[in-house]
């Protein structure tokens, strides 16, 4: 029982912070303080350091009577979100300096219940908890998206979210109970066998996948089940979009990966393998297509978001393609990689939307216009970031996207790997649009003056990420090697 | 010691081309222009004294070699900077020495008050350098690098007084269109390469005898005619030939003296030298011999109608100079190698003395080049008068001047050729004879005797020029007296020329068989023949130019001689047909470029715009378009599972 | 195997520089110039250590880099290499020397200008396939801010052009790259990205097309070749003069180097078949580009359009797969390197005096600015191929060669050297001769000294490989013959 | 003889309904309680499929999914709460502030 508890420790201890918080503000009855900050940012060290801890000692096993499988990749995902709850935490106090009407007290306590429920989802092993886990990340972010009750854009974030979110879990749900009908298990480890097994009911859990992954697709953003971002992203406030854009990728493609052997069998790996390419190149290019005029950075942000949903689930495609083997291990890694890298590279460039927040609806891209000569750091850590999401080298966008693409080239769907370049090459256009609005544009005469709102732990956030950004970028061989052999266990 | 005699030969011109630019600002005039000359006259020295060593003749065509230093080398091509003095460059370099060094010194009072003096001793040095290399050049890559370096010369002097955008276009013509004969003889070379496996001249004209002897090249091989006719279009280009002689009236925009050496005594003849040197591949490609001599024949004819009614000095020597071409590439394609050489070397003498002696009247009348506005300059300008008056009659072609023995040698062979094509070409080159002699006559009446139509300002300085000019007038007279001495007729057993440039030919007379010997009488009563015509257009000329052309004028109206006065209008024909179509092109491929290609380019980025217009157009806020979407999206995958 | 590390110190020397330069205070330019000057010229003594590299590849570093691709970091450098290393070292410290024009920003200039020295002079070295890609792209980021900050009107369209064009074909390579990787893996159970193991690949004829096809695309637009060419005229009318120079001088020899070194090698057969379809694009780049400058009534877009018809002399060359052909286009690329670097150089220096560029704002420079004008002649007789300078060589290496093999299309090229003379005359003429066509125009100040020893080495470069390309012949040539061989054998 | 298929059928037939309702009703509550329908369907096939198997593991399930389901009603009546208090609305298509 304790070694089942210590295992799920990096679900556990987010959870607990978030109840300790959530009892903290109760006893501090409303009063501001930096108190309920600094115990949830510790929260999250804890919990990234304990996760680290476990992955660095090869701690690993089932839990619960095989209902959580705590591996390799559950940890990988696992400090991966526990890394951006870190960072959003650190983004947030300067955020919430100056939008006190997001400053609710259950703030950081709803952050760390959504970083439990992502720990859970990709750890999760049973259909039970992978339901658990959806929900515990999902109801915790609605609320948080519609935190500044006051603010009709933040409402209207949380309510299309929780909305869109309600139904997408309805898939999921009535594809669990199908899958559950066709194969009579919840774990997901015995359900190919189980599927397998029960053929005549092949239909039923290809029909079972379909809507099991509808659901999951709309967690991740693919295309057109992505509708959501967009408006989320805008609306909530700025660390809860980085948060989301990153942590909840990273735990609902923790789920995807898991779920990759379900789909081959499922659905066989051709028919998989050919849907999941065709979610891949339209989330690739709406992602893309979508970002190129936006005037809003964060909206920006959320399109470009969905392309790169859409750049992994190309990696979860030549996984289903090949089914198993050397590829499945390749392709995890890829992916886990890229998640890493990704939120690096996202977090920061959320840091420096945080940082030029003019106010609700005022998150305009024109807010970096002249912002090399000004704020000549900044910029230049922005550029990174850009560099990075667009993956040029040598930054680590670069290799995240190399790792995935050559899976697609291994998986023998070279199509699909052009196809992808060539979504990163529209891509780039709106990326160095923001490298041209910061570097090669004066601000305007008369431009409101700047209010940079930054704070220590902001800056802290951002400078780990550009430094991680081109480390990993330069010297990823540690970290490839760590994912590969942590992924291979 | 030869060697480094041959190479100093070389190095010299440029050595001083270098000197003169480096040290422009400290050396004064005067100075420079004597290093210019004596870098000319260093070298005509130095080559009779190591051409002497050549003159016997050997089974082997004798020569002395010298390598400089290695050039191109690798993947099998192996061309160094290796000189090559047997006869035929030996006589062309005395002539572009000898020749030179006298135009220099005639420079010397010539530029005397031009602010460019200097600049211009260079590039006269570094001209005569290039055409050092041209014609000592083992290789065909130094021979085209001395080729384009004469060009380049040509095209900084005929564009010397840039400050008039009309000498600069000039210029430009020149390169241009030599730039168009080039590409035959660079597409020859590549040719040549590709048969001999060897770029070195030698090497490739034994290389085609030897194989001609083994029969691997038989008469009329379809590759050796390609390359003769490839040589023959970089020939055409340098040395204005029809169609490509346009350039060269044009080029009369330089200095006088730049004509004189340049545009009339050397460089030009560089097209001659040239299929001289290759004149076994012509001597195997009787098609290109034909076209060579046709192509001689018409430019010696067309040159010499428009020179009839031209009225600048300068053009009608130009035009001549054109013409005179024609009459040795006429010798060339009839097999008469050794008489068009000897014409080149007659040719520079008296061309160079008209071209000097129109410099010196130009001079005399503050740049007056016009004839019309000249007249009676008998006096004023003796000894200009008398030498100019000796080179009219040899370029008319009158015993004993040198011009007649070349200009007969070059009928002769040509009239008393075998089939109907030779004697035609003849008959061409004797009517062209008569129209020299009447244009040279005409030209000279009209600018030495009758009344004076000088205008004020010619008049202004009107005097004879120093000695510096008159001097190299005087030894040019006596050369193009004497120079007929040369290369007596054959019947008179007297050809130093000929006989040193024997074993040059050898192969290619060889080749082609060497020409009869005829009878004497037939020869001289075709002299007489020649004489006859040549005298009775001059006397023509006498007499209807007596006083001017004042009572004379206005010429004949009429069709031919307006044709005549527009120079066949070939220059329209050139702007109408070839120039404004390739213009056209420019253009087009300029708006090609900017509104298709780029309208394709700029086309894709704006459809990427419009998808994500699309995208965001669906993107509207409504919960119901993104449920209607998701579930759309829901049903495609559920049914593409059936 | 691992020698002292010199090509590493030539590469990310510069990188230091540029962090020094960034470190120094902005308010004093002569500080900045001097220290940037200072290790672009190190940078510079350095990279003559490695002159002698010849016919196989010396100096080899080699490092894990991501040993789960098996990518090392893998440096070397044969006489293919070399000479492009060593011409990137010197245009680099000539841009710095004649930066006097840049006013605000000359900090970020520099910065900049070093970094690309990095990326153009890393781009030679790798011997690893993705160490090569990491430079080749990272060529791009720089220049993409050089054009974007310091350039002209319309720079933001050039720069967006200029980078999207290049990552549209680059991007496609990575795929083509990863594709080998994998095929590598296939065959030999091992991964490695280096470009020797690679070669050692036996593809079938159909998938060394695709490979082929992935590269040739990229390599095509930095050629660049017809039609892949628009944004050269672009990139270089907007970019400031250091970025056009070193976009002449390096950035496009990335192309014609990138199919020496990578796509022939990698797919010999491929190489073989695509001859035809490559030479035809080349062909019309030659003659299409020379009639593109004829149209053009500004400098820098003639300059620019010449160097779409002279790289395509280079592809001529290239795929002609003729050792004497290959040795020329070796040449051109460093002859086109040193000629349009150097005319972009004038252009500069005439544009910064006058603000103008149009053919008909000068007239006269002979005489007004004769050192100047002068060099300007030069320059353009040098690209025209004159004998004596340096275009005629390679320009004659490339015909005998490709004469040999591919004659028709050795024909049309030739034509090019015409079009070629009738362009550039009439830039000259137009420039530098007549008389100034405007006051302003009247009094343009000659070349200063800092100029003259920028333009100095260029013109003795012209000058020397124009007569004795020799010493250059002999290392380049074992080189190309050890790939042409390779190709050969296939 | 209802076999487990018909419950599929009907769970199926319940889930399109909902999926409907919440395409076509406007009313943000409506299209709540639409969802909610889904969510049922779906409790259907998990407790018919347990009902097949013999498994009490599915029914498990199905409390679980209700139990959940009732936390995010909770959670969704007070963000349109919110909605209502902000805009005096409760028309889905009124909300569309954030678009593009």
């Amino acid at each position: 029982m304790f070694q089942d508890i210590a295992l799920a420790g990096p679900i556990l201890l987010p959870a607990l912070a978030a109840l300790l918080l959530l009892g903290v503000e109760l006893l501090a009855g409303g009063r501001r303080s930096q108190g309920s900050f600094l115990l949830c940012a510790l929260g999250a060290l804890v919990a990234l350091i304990y996760t680290g801890y476990f992955l660095a000692n090869g701690r690993t096993g089932l839990a619960f009577n095989g209902t959580l499988n705590v591996d390799n990749t559950a940890l990988l995902i696992a400090l991966i979100v526990h890394f951006s709850a870190l960072l959003a935490v650190l983004l947030s106090r300067s955020y919430l300096a100056a939008r006190r009407d997001a400053d609710a007290p259950e703030y950081y306590s709803l952050v760390m219940a959504a970083a439990s429920g992502m720990a859970m989802l990709a750890a999760a092993n049973d259909l039970v908890n992978v339901f658990l886990g959806v929900e515990l990340m999902s109801i915790p972010l609605y609320v948080l998206a519609a935190i500044r009750r006051k603010s009709a854009r933040s409402v209207e974030a949380g309510l299309k979210y929780l909305l869109l979110g309600a139904f997408a879990s309805a898939f999921l749900l009535f594809g669990m109970g199908l899958l559950y009908g066709a194969s009579g298990s919840t774990l997901l480890s015995a359900l190919p066998a189980e599927i397998a097994r029960l053929e005549t009911n092949g239909g039923l859990a290809a029909f079972g996948v379909v809507m099991f992954l509808i659901g999951v697709f709309f967690k991740v953003a693919a295309v057109p089940f992505h509708m959501w971002t967009p408006d989320v992203y805008e609306g909530s406030p700025t660390p809860v979009t980085a948060f989301m854009a990153t942590a909840t990728k990273a735990a609902a493609f923790g789920l995807l990966l898991r779920f990759t052997p379900v789909i081959a069998t499922g659905m066989g790996p051709e028919a998989g393998s050919s849907m999941l390419a065709v979610i891949a190149v339209l989330t690739m290019f709406v992602g893309n297509l979508g970002a190129l005029r936006q005037q809003n950075l964060k909206r920006l942000l959320a399109y470009s978001s969905i392309a790169h949903a859409g750049y992994m689930l190309v990696g979860v495609a030549a996984i289903v393609a090949e089914d198993g083997g050397e590829i499945a291990l390749t392709g995890s890694s890829a992916i886990v990689f890229y998640l890493g890298t990704y939120a690096a590279m996202n977090l920061g460039a959320f840091g420096v939307a945080v940082v030029l927040d003019r106010g609700e609806g005022r998150e305009g891209v024109n807010e970096l216009k002249g912002l090399c000569s000004e704020r000549p750091l900044l910029a230049a850590v922005m550029a990174v970031f850009t560099l990075a999401l667009a993956g040029v080298p040598p930054t680590a966008g670069f290799l995240g996207k190399l790792y995935v693409f050559s899976c697609a080239v291994q998986a023998r769907m070279y199509a699909l790997a052009v196809v992808a370049v060539l979504a990163s090459v529209v891509g780039l256009f709106y990326y160095l649009r923001l490298i041209l609005l910061m570097y090669f544009t004066p601000r305007e005469e008369g431009a409101e003056p700047r209010l940079l709102r930054t704070d220590s732990f902001l800056a802290v956030a951002s400078f780990v990420c550009a430094v991680l950004v081109l480390w990993l970028g330069v010297l990823p061989a540690w970290f490839v090697d760590f994912v590969e052999a942590t992924v291979r266990g | 010691m030869e060697e480094n005699l041959l190479e100093l030969i070389i190095l010299i011109p440029f050595a001083s081309v270098v000197v003169q630019y480096f040290l422009h600002r400290v050396l004064p005039a005067r100075l420079a222009g004597l290093i210019a000359c004596g870098a000319v006259l260093v070298p005509f020295l130095l080559t009779v004294v190591v051409g002497r060593g050549i003159g016997a003749a050997a089974p082997q065509v004798p020569a002395v070699t010298a390598t400089i230093a290695s050039w191109l080398t690798g993947g099998g091509l192996e061309v160094a900077f290796g000189l090559r003095l047997d006869p035929l460059s030996c006589a062309w370099t005395l002539v572009v020495t000898g020749i030179g060094f006298l135009i220099h010194v005639y420079s010397l009072g010539y530029m005397h008050h031009d602010p460019g003096f200097k600049r211009f001793f260079i590039y006269m040095n570094l001209f005569i350098g290039s055409m050092l290399a041209l014609v000592l050049g083992d290789s065909l890559p130094l021979l085209f690098l001395g080729w384009e370096g004469v060009g380049l010369c040509s095209y900084l002097l005929i564009g010397f007084w840039f400050e008039d955008m009309n000498n600069a276009r000039a210029g430009q013509k020149a390169f241009v269109v030599n730039r168009i004969g080039d590409l035959g003889f660079l597409l020859a070379m590549l040719m040549i390469f590709q048969t001999f496996g060897t770029l070195d001249i030698a090497a490739v004209t034994n290389g085609l005898s030897a194989g001609h002897a083994q029969g691997t090249f038989a008469l009329g091989d379809a590759r050796i005619t390609l390359i003769a006719l490839l040589l023959f279009v970089g020939a055409c280009g340098k040395s204005a030939q029809l169609p490509l002689f346009v350039w060269l009236p044009d080029a009369m925009a330089g200095p006088t003296p730049v004509s004189a050496l340049i545009h009339a005594a050397t460089m030009v003849t560089a097209g001659i030298y040239m299929v001289a040197r290759f004149s076994v591949f012509f001597a195997l490609a009787p098609v290109a011999s034909a076209v060579v001599a046709i192509v001689g024949a018409l430019t010696a004819f067309v040159s010499a109608t428009i020179a009839l009614r031209q009225r600048d000095i300068k053009k009608v020597l130009a035009y001549s100079t054109c013409s005179q071409l024609g009459y040795m590439f006429l010798g060339l394609g009839v097999g008469a190698y050794g008489a068009a050489v000897f014409h080149v070397v007659t040719h520079a003498f008296f061309k160079a003395l008209l071209f000097l002696g129109a410099g010196s009247v130009i001079h005399a009348l503050s740049h007056e080049q016009n004839a019309m506005k000249m007249g009676g300059l008998k006096p004023h300008l003796p000894r200009t008068h008398w030498t100019f008056f000796v080179g009219c009659f040899a370029l008319a072609g009158i015993f004993p001047f040198a011009g007649f023995f070349s200009k007969d040698k070059i009928l002769g062979e040509a009239l008393l050729g075998h089939g109907w094509l030779f004697p035609l070409v003849g008959v061409l080159g004797l009517i062209t004879a008569l129209m020299t002699a009447f244009y040279t006559f005409r030209l000279y009446r009209l600018v030495f005797t009758g009344p004076e139509r000088l205008d004020a300002h010619a008049k202004k300085h009107l005097h004879e020029s120093p000695a510096t000019m008159t001097v190299p007038l005087v030894i040019l007279a006596l050369l193009s007296i004497g120079g007929g001495a040369l290369s007596l007729p054959a019947f008179a057993h007297f050809d130093i020329l000929g006989d040193y440039l024997r074993p040059i030919f050898a192969p290619a007379l060889a080749v082609a068989g060497e020409a009869a010997h005829h009878a004497v009488n037939v020869e001289v009563a075709l002299m007489l023949v020649s004489l006859a015509v040549v005298i009775g257009g001059a006397w023509w000329a006498w007499n209807r130019f007596a006083r001017g052309p004042g009572d004379q004028l206005p010429l004949p109206q009429g069709g031919l001689p307006f044709l005549l006065e527009n120079k066949w209008f070939v220059d329209e024909i050139y702007a109408i047909f070839v120039v404004g179509p390739m213009r056209g092109t420019a253009l087009l491929a300029g708006f090609f470029d900017r509104y298709v290609i780029d309208g394709i380019v700029n086309g894709l980025a704006r459809l990427c715009d419009l998808c994500g217009a699309v995208v965001r157009l669906l993107q509207n806020g409504a919960v119901h378009t993104y449920a209607l979407l998701f579930i759309a999206g829901a049903v495609y995958l559920v049914c593409s599972l059936l | 195997m691992n020698s002292f590390g010199i090509l590493s110190l030539i590469t990310f020397l510069p990188l230091l520089g540029a962090l020094v330069v960034a470190f120094l205070p902005r308010e004093n330019p002569k500080v900045l110039r001097a220290a940037a000057l200072l290790f672009g010229l190190a940078n510079l003594g350095l990279s003559l250590l490695i002159v002698n590299a010849a016919g196989t590849m010396v100096f080899v570093e080699r490092l894990h880099w991501i040993p789960a691709f098996g990518v090392c970091y893998g440096m070397a450098v044969d006489g293919i290499s070399m000479p492009l290393v060593i011409l990137s070292c010197l245009v680099v410290p000539i841009i710095i020397a004649t930066t006097f024009h840049v006013g605000r920003g000359l900090k970020e200039y520099l910065v900049l200008l070093l970094i690309m020295e990095t990326g153009m002079v890393g781009v030679f070295c790798a011997t690893d396939i993705i160490l090569f890609y990491v430079f080749f792209e990272l060529t791009l980021v720089p220049l993409y801010f050089l054009i974007g900050m310091f350039g002209g009107v319309n720079r933001i369209y050039a720069a967006f052009k200029f980078f999207l064009f290049t990552a549209f074909g680059s991007l496609p390579m990575l795929v083509a790259i990863l594709f080998l990787l994998y095929q590598h893996h296939q065959a030999t159970g091992v991964w490695s990205a280096s470009i020797e193991d690679l070669r050692a690949l036996r593809l079938d004829a159909a998938t060394q097309n695709w490979v082929f096809a992935g590269f040739a695309l990229a390599f095509a637009i930095k050629v660049p070749l017809w039609p892949l060419h628009t944004w050269l005229p672009d990139a270089h009318v907007q970019a400031p003069t250091g970025g056009s120079i070193v976009l002449a001088a390096i950035m496009l020899k990335l192309g014609t180097y990138g199919f020496l070194r990578i796509a022939m090698p990698l797919a010999p057969q491929a190489a073989h078949s695509f001859a035809t379809p490559v030479l035809v694009l080349a062909v019309i780049s030659v003659i299409y580009g020379a009639y593109l400058a004829w149209a053009q009534d500004d400098l820098k877009k003639l300059v620019a359009c010449s160097s779409v018809s002279h790289m395509g002399f280079v592809m001529l060359g290239l795929f002609a797969l003729e050792p004497l052909a290959a040795r020329g286009a070796m040449l051109q690329m460093l002859n086109h390197g040193v000629s349009t670097g150097a005319l972009f150089l004038l252009v500069g220096c005439v544009y910064e005096r006058r603000h103008k560029r149009g053919l008909d704002d000068f007239g006269g420079l002979v005489k007004v600015s004769p050192a100047l004008g002068i060099a300007l002649v030069i320059t353009s007789l040098s690209s025209i191929g004159l004998p004596g300078l340096n275009g005629f060589v390679g320009e004659l290496f490339i015909l005998l060669g490709a004469f040999k093999t591919q004659p028709v299309f050795a024909i049309l090229c030739a034509s090019g050297v015409l079009l070629g003379a009738i362009y550039m005359l009439q830039m000259v003429r137009r420039v530098c001769y007549g008389t100034p066509n405007c006051e302003e125009a009247a009094h343009l100040s000659d070349m200063s000294v800092a100029e003259k020893f920028a333009f100095a080495p260029l013109v003795i470069l012209m000058f020397w490989i124009g007569l004795a390309p020799g010493f250059l012949l002999e290392r380049i040539g074992p080189a190309v013959d050890s790939i042409l061989a390779a190709l050969g054998n296939t | 003889m209802i076999t487990v298929v018909d419950y599929y059928v009907v769970a199926s037939i319940l889930f399109a309904i909902g999926a409907l309702g919440f395409l076509l009703r406007k009313n943000v509550l409506v299209m709540f309680m639409s969802v909610e329908l889904m969510l049922n369907s779906a409790n259907l096939v998990l407790v018919a499929s347990a009902k097949s198997f013999d498994l009490a593991r599915g029914s498990a399930f199905a409390l679980v999914s209700v139990a959940v389901a009732a936390a995010e009603v909770g959670v969704g009546l007070a963000i349109i709460i919110a909605l209502f208090r902000l805009k005096a609305t409760v028309d889905a298509e009124e909300i569309t502030n954030l678009r593009g």
